[in-house]
């Protein structure tokens, strides 16, 4: 495998061709944003949070979406960065009804996390509130839209590992929201295997155990490099 | 629309395969000749335009007079009628040409059921109709004589529902030239070599782009034509796929043999059933003579389109989300690289170019890469398609060799604006373009100007404003249409048209503050840079462009709860006064 | 997988899925002719009722919830029965320039009806369309597919009055 | 700014529409209450009985969203009256709890509480503030210098930064000092 060299922040490091700039970033240990990036799903290029700047190109580039290339000097965390990064956050949580106080992942939310890491106390924009349901029609989990940023991380497990392809994106623009089957409650679609692996891997309250309380939903989604390891390696066969 | 398209590997229908032929090139100019020999058989020809703006505007009913008339004298013989492509100035239709053999052509606007068979007896019988001779158009109106015609250039005169009219207008020679005389590559470097650019706003060079799909390794390529012209107040494309459906098809098929494609689609606007309806009746027609589908011109070239519709969605006007579309998704633009010229659709190597950048490629072909950049400006070749619309006296279709300034566009050929009031601003490339206000009158239009200016050419509409048009009024008309048209996939662009068209709703009916215009252009950076795609990198565009011209109309809005042009009614009163 | 197939029976019998039958052999029951499938089968329905969007994705192989997403991407895909009558206002630039917001603000409250929204009785669809390409005809309403050009807000609800009044029916003319 | 005979910093404390969780955190300061007891003279707040908002006051920390006319009213006249203003916890910050509300309609909301609830439906008039369409945060109504957030904020957050605007200094509070809930 062919290897380039490119500097991030001033620094000169290497790295295998066709691998995402991201994934360098990362293992230079800088704490770079992200939302709808997760190891182990394609990716969606979608949250924009991880954007770098490149010497030379009046235009940002989403990391997670962008190859490394020979050459290319790269910065990461510049004031222009920081304030795009604050701004997108706001946007985001303007745009549902993200009440930290009472979200069953107070606490353990992505969002929150980065919100605070970026120092974001306050939203400068008019909320949006929209009037949206909650969908808890599944015997275990609960769909929540109000909490939802539409990463599409759970569309993308439900697809690319359960393989069941349950849920999907509906609608469009600001009203898009996910969807289970023919929009049906989500418990009625009987392609859903009940495997759990969009519970964990969603930043946000959006998707939960039934039953949990405010602050009391923690998540771990390490089973997808685990599960997508294994399968790659064919190590797990008994046969 | 039921029977358009099948999918990559479908297959005519068995029926049309078994009366394909193959037709050479001795058999083209046959049927050229064949088809010039029928038209001379009639003593006068009357042609109607028959393209969206003047059907309806009564096109249909003034067409059926005419026929009435014509057949009550027991005239079919002698008189031709065709129902052709657009003339250009459409709020005067429905319009008719008149030829009679040689007499100069004579161009009647604004024709009525009633003044239909007073056209035949004007012509025929030498009766004096005063009415009609009101309606005349001269060529010498600068509307005309200002135009360039390189794409249009048959438009007004042929009949797009059949080929043979195409044909006897040289139509396929250039196919037929490339074919027989050209190897790919020197395709590509003539296309190169004319200076055309990508028609469709960024104006990506073509040339460049053909050389780099044609080089793209993959064994299956796809040529697509982008025709999901989105952009309200602009319909060249519409026009173009109406008017001369073949010249497209045409340059589609000129482009298959330069990348080495097969397969072509041209992706039609929802909106637009006559333009999908003439086109596939001109693929059908095609087809039929081997000018399309398997051994075209006796060649060892292959090379099919099919028909695909939009479902409403101005975002796959975009060319990953067009790819989408196409292949039956919801048409989320995807990230790029890897570019569509690598890996597009179904992954192989896809060359997309806007309708009207195929309709250019026959003109550089037939008369050549030079005598096409010999128009234009040192960078921009060639002529531009634009809609013009607005409050000028003449609206309509018009095509102009690009460097033509601003107001020789709004003067000349639009005739000034309506009621003699003050020139404001022009708006082009709609949604993603900006406004250009009076003192850049002068300036050129090419794609340099217009982008310093921070507008873009865009795909070609131009409205023209006077003083009473709100600018603030008019960037947050936009911005609805994108906050809309907005995909959702990527954050910036789904959240921050929303917050901007909240703003500029605030700042139209009295509620905003002065810190909202800074939130606003910060808005404005933040989508234009971050975005993922076209649609929320150009969107802010009508924002800043006018926050760039005419703050201080954003100010009177804002501080004196005064709207200039006097468009917008102050309802609310701002919740925090600093 | 999904809600209910239980109208398969039906299906035999509707000659409308007959069509969608043949639209789908047509494309080889390619998943990349969804789009298409929608279209025949919005023209055939008048909308797209929930069983045959389930209909087509099982034909297709398709997911429901894929169908169900590129169905509520598209703007032409109605999922709600559209009225006997339809009110289009065109939205366009040079309409709106023309004030077609006041056309629309018209109908829209001698009827009650937001955009997009049809009246309860089914009579009226209320909808807004960005640029039919009529500019210079501008402000547009397509009322049954009719063309009324240079439109002022009275004489457009006046003319909407005249149809869904009962009285006249609307001839379809000509399509834009 | 209207002076006090000795030196102390002017501090108030308002409640607006929350559940005073705020103020039971302040409280929660325990022993350092008297420590910022010997900074600030308190001038206004609920746990102090003083009926009009005095002028001159140097810092507020406002509790709560603005959820009626009178919360309005309140806001405008702190702004006037204070160097500083504090949003004090998640409702002022972001509308919070109150501001769930939002996606319904006031109408809605008041017939379904009382109307076809238990109590008796409120006077159409009489003294009663009205509801605002929407839950709004403070600086959606006045400009606000400094946001202390937190569902409540941690006594710790607030002696952090009470005592840094008391010394004059930037309010820096660490990450994980300035997470919302």
């Amino acid at each position: 495998m062919s290897v380039v060299t490119l500097t991030i922040d001033d620094k000169l490091v290497s790295a295998p061709a066709n691998t995402s700039l991201l994934s360098s970033i990362q293992e230079q240990g800088i704490d770079i944003p992200t939302l709808c990036h997760l190891k182990g799903l394609s990716e969606r290029g979608g949250c924009r949070l991880c954007v770098v700047e490149m010497e030379g190109n009046p235009r940002l580039f989403a990391s997670c979406v962008t190859p490394v290339a020979e050459g290319m000097v790269v910065r990461t965390n510049t004031a222009k960065l920081l304030k795009y990064r604050q701004m997108m956050i706001e946007l985001l949580m303007a745009q549902r009804n993200h009440v930290c106080a009472v979200c069953v992942q107070n606490g353990h939310c992505e969002l929150q996390t980065l919100a605070a890491k970026l120092g974001v106390t306050s939203v400068r924009y008019d909320y949006m509130c929209p009037d949206l349901p909650m969908d808890a029609s599944h015997e275990r989990y609960v769909i929540d839209h109000n909490r939802c940023i539409l990463c599409a991380r759970c569309i993308r497990v439900c697809d690319e590992v359960e393989g069941a392809h349950t849920l999907d994106m509906g609608g469009r623009g600001v009203q898009s929201r996910v969807i289970a089957g023919m929009n049906q409650p989500w418990g009625t679609s009987r392609s859903c295997t009940g495997c759990g692996k969009c519970v964990q891997v969603c930043p946000t309250g959006a998707l939960f155990k039934k039953g949990s309380s405010a602050a009391e939903m923690v998540k771990q989604h390490d089973f997808l490099t685990w599960i997508l390891d294994g399968r790659e390696k064919k190590i797990w066969h008994w046969r | 629309m039921a029977n358009l398209a099948g999918g990559p590997t479908a297959g005519t229908v068995k029926g049309e395969q078994s009366v394909m032929n193959v037709m050479n090139r001795q058999e083209l100019l046959e049927m050229a000749q064949s088809e010039l020999d029928r038209q001379n058989t009639f003593r006068c020809r009357l042609l109607i335009c028959a393209s969206t703006p003047c059907i309806s505007s009564g096109a249909l009913a003034v067409e059926d007079a005419m026929r009435k008339a014509v057949e009550a004298e027991g005239l079919q013989t002698e008189i031709e009628m065709v129902g052709t492509g657009c003339l250009g100035p459409c709020s005067r239709g429905p319009l008719v040409t008149v030829q009679v053999q040689e007499e100069p052509d004579v161009i009647y606007e604004r024709v009525t059921v009633e003044l239909a068979p007073q056209i035949l007896a004007k012509h025929l019988k030498g009766a004096s109709v005063p009415e009609l001779d009101a309606r005349m158009l001269s060529y010498d109106w600068p509307f005309f004589a200002k135009q360039k015609k390189l794409v249009l250039s048959e438009s007004s005169t042929l009949n797009p529902e059949r080929i043979e009219s195409y044909v006897a207008r040289g139509g396929y020679m250039a196919l037929g030239q490339v074919l027989r005389e050209m190897t790919p590559e020197e395709v590509c470097a003539e296309v190169a070599k004319s200076g055309l650019r990508g028609r469709g706003g960024a104006g990506f060079p073509t040339g460049l782009k053909w050389d780099m799909v044609r080089k793209a390794p993959g064994e299956r390529k796809y040529v697509v034509a982008n025709g999901d012209e989105g952009d309200p107040g602009a319909y060249m494309d519409r026009t173009l796929m109406e008017s001369d459906p073949q010249r497209v098809l045409e340059g589609m098929a000129i482009a298959g043999f330069a990348v080495g494609a097969e397969q072509g689609f041209i992706y039609v606007r929802g909106e637009y059933p006559l333009a999908a309806k003439r086109l596939e009746k001109a693929i059908r027609q095609a087809e039929r003579r081997g000018l399309l589908g398997s051994r075209i011109l006796d060649s060892k070239f292959n090379f099919r389109i099919d028909i695909r519709m939009g479902a409403g969605a101005f975002v796959c006007g975009e060319e990953t989300a067009l790819m989408q579309s196409i292949m039956g998704r919801r048409g989320q633009p995807v990230p790029r690289p890897p570019y569509p010229a690598n890996r597009g659709l179904w992954g192989g190597p896809t060359l997309i170019n806007n309708v009207e950048t195929f309709g250019n490629i026959i003109c550089i072909i037939l008369k050549g890469a030079d005598y096409y950049a010999s128009f234009g400006t040192d960078k921009s070749k060639g002529a531009k398609i634009f809609a013009l619309a607005g409050k000028v006296n003449n609206t309509g279709l018009i095509e102009v060799p690009i460097g033509i300034t601003l107001r020789e566009i709004v003067y000349e050929i639009g005739g000034g604006i309506r009621d003699c009031r003050p020139f404001k601003a022009a708006q082009t490339g709609g949604p993603s373009g900006g406004c250009i206000p009076a003192e850049h009158l002068d300036a050129q239009m090419d794609y340099e100007t217009l982008q310093k200016l921070g507008s873009i050419m865009g795909s070609g509409g131009l409205i023209v404003m006077d003083d009473q048009s709100c600018m603030p009024d008019v960037a947050r008309f936009f911005m609805e249409f994108c906050m809309d048209e907005s995909c959702g996939k990527c954050g910036p662009c789904r959240g921050g048209t929303v917050q901007m068209h909240r703003i500029l709703s605030k700042i139209t009916n009295g509620s905003a503050i002065m810190e909202d215009l800074d939130t606003l252009e910060d808005l404005c950076l933040l989508v234009k840079e971050t975005s993922l795609c076209g649609l929320g990198n150009t969107c802010p565009n009508p924002v800043y462009s006018t926050l760039r011209y005419f703050r201080e109309e954003y100010e009177s809005h804002i501080k004196d709860h005064y709207c200039p042009a006097g468009v917008c009614q102050f309802t609310e009163k701002p919740l925090r006064s600093a | 997988m999904g809600t209910s197939q239980k109208n398969n029976g039906d299906n035999e019998r509707d000659p409308r899925y007959k069509g969608l039958d043949r639209v789908l052999k047509r494309l080889q029951f390619q998943q990349s002719g969804l789009i298409e499938v929608l279209t025949s089968a919005q023209e055939a329905f008048g909308y797209l009722p929930e069983e045959v969007m389930i209909y087509i994705a099982t034909q297709l192989k398709l997911p429901f919830s894929w169908v169900y997403g590129v169905a509520t991407f598209y703007h032409f895909f109605s999922l709600k029965p559209q009225g006997k009558h339809t009110a289009i206002v065109c939205l366009g630039t040079a309409c709106y320039v023309g004030r077609s917001s006041e056309i629309l603000d018209a109908i829209s409250k001698e009827y009650d009806l937001d955009p997009g929204q049809t009246t309860p009785d089914g009579e009226l669809t209320l909808s807004t369309a960005r640029c039919l390409g009529c500019c210079g005809l501008a402000p547009v309403v397509v009322f049954d597919n009719q063309i009324l050009g240079q439109e002022a807000p009275e004489t457009t609800v006046e003319k909407i009055k005249e149809v869904v009044g009962g009285k006249i029916p609307a001839k379809a003319v000509s399509s834009c | 700014m209207a002076t006090s005979t000795n030196s102390k910093a002017r501090l108030a404390t308002v409640w607006l529409g929350g559940c005073a969780g705020c103020h039971m955190s302040l409280l929660d300061l325990d022993e350092r209450i008297v420590d910022l007891l010997a900074l600030v003279d308190l001038v206004y707040s609920p746990v102090a009985d003083i009926k009009k908002f005095p002028e001159g006051v140097d810092v507020t920390l406002v509790e709560g969203a603005c959820c009626n006319s009178d919360n309005i009213h309140m806001a405008r006249e702190i702004r006037l009256k204070s160097k500083q203003v504090v949003s004090f916890g998640d409702c002022a910050i972001t509308g919070n709890v109150p501001g769930m509300r939002n996606r319904l309609k006031v109408e809605n909301i008041l017939s379904e509480v009382y109307a076809d609830g238990p109590g008796p439906a409120p006077p159409a008039q009489g003294g009663l503030p009205v509801l605002l369409a929407k839950v709004l945060p403070l600086h959606q109504v006045i400009p606000v210098d400094v946001y202390l957030p937190g569902c409540p904020p941690s006594p710790e957050r607030i002696w952090l930064a009470v005592t840094a605007m008391l010394k004059g200094e930037p309010v820096e509070l660490p990450a994980e000092m300035r997470t919302l809930g």
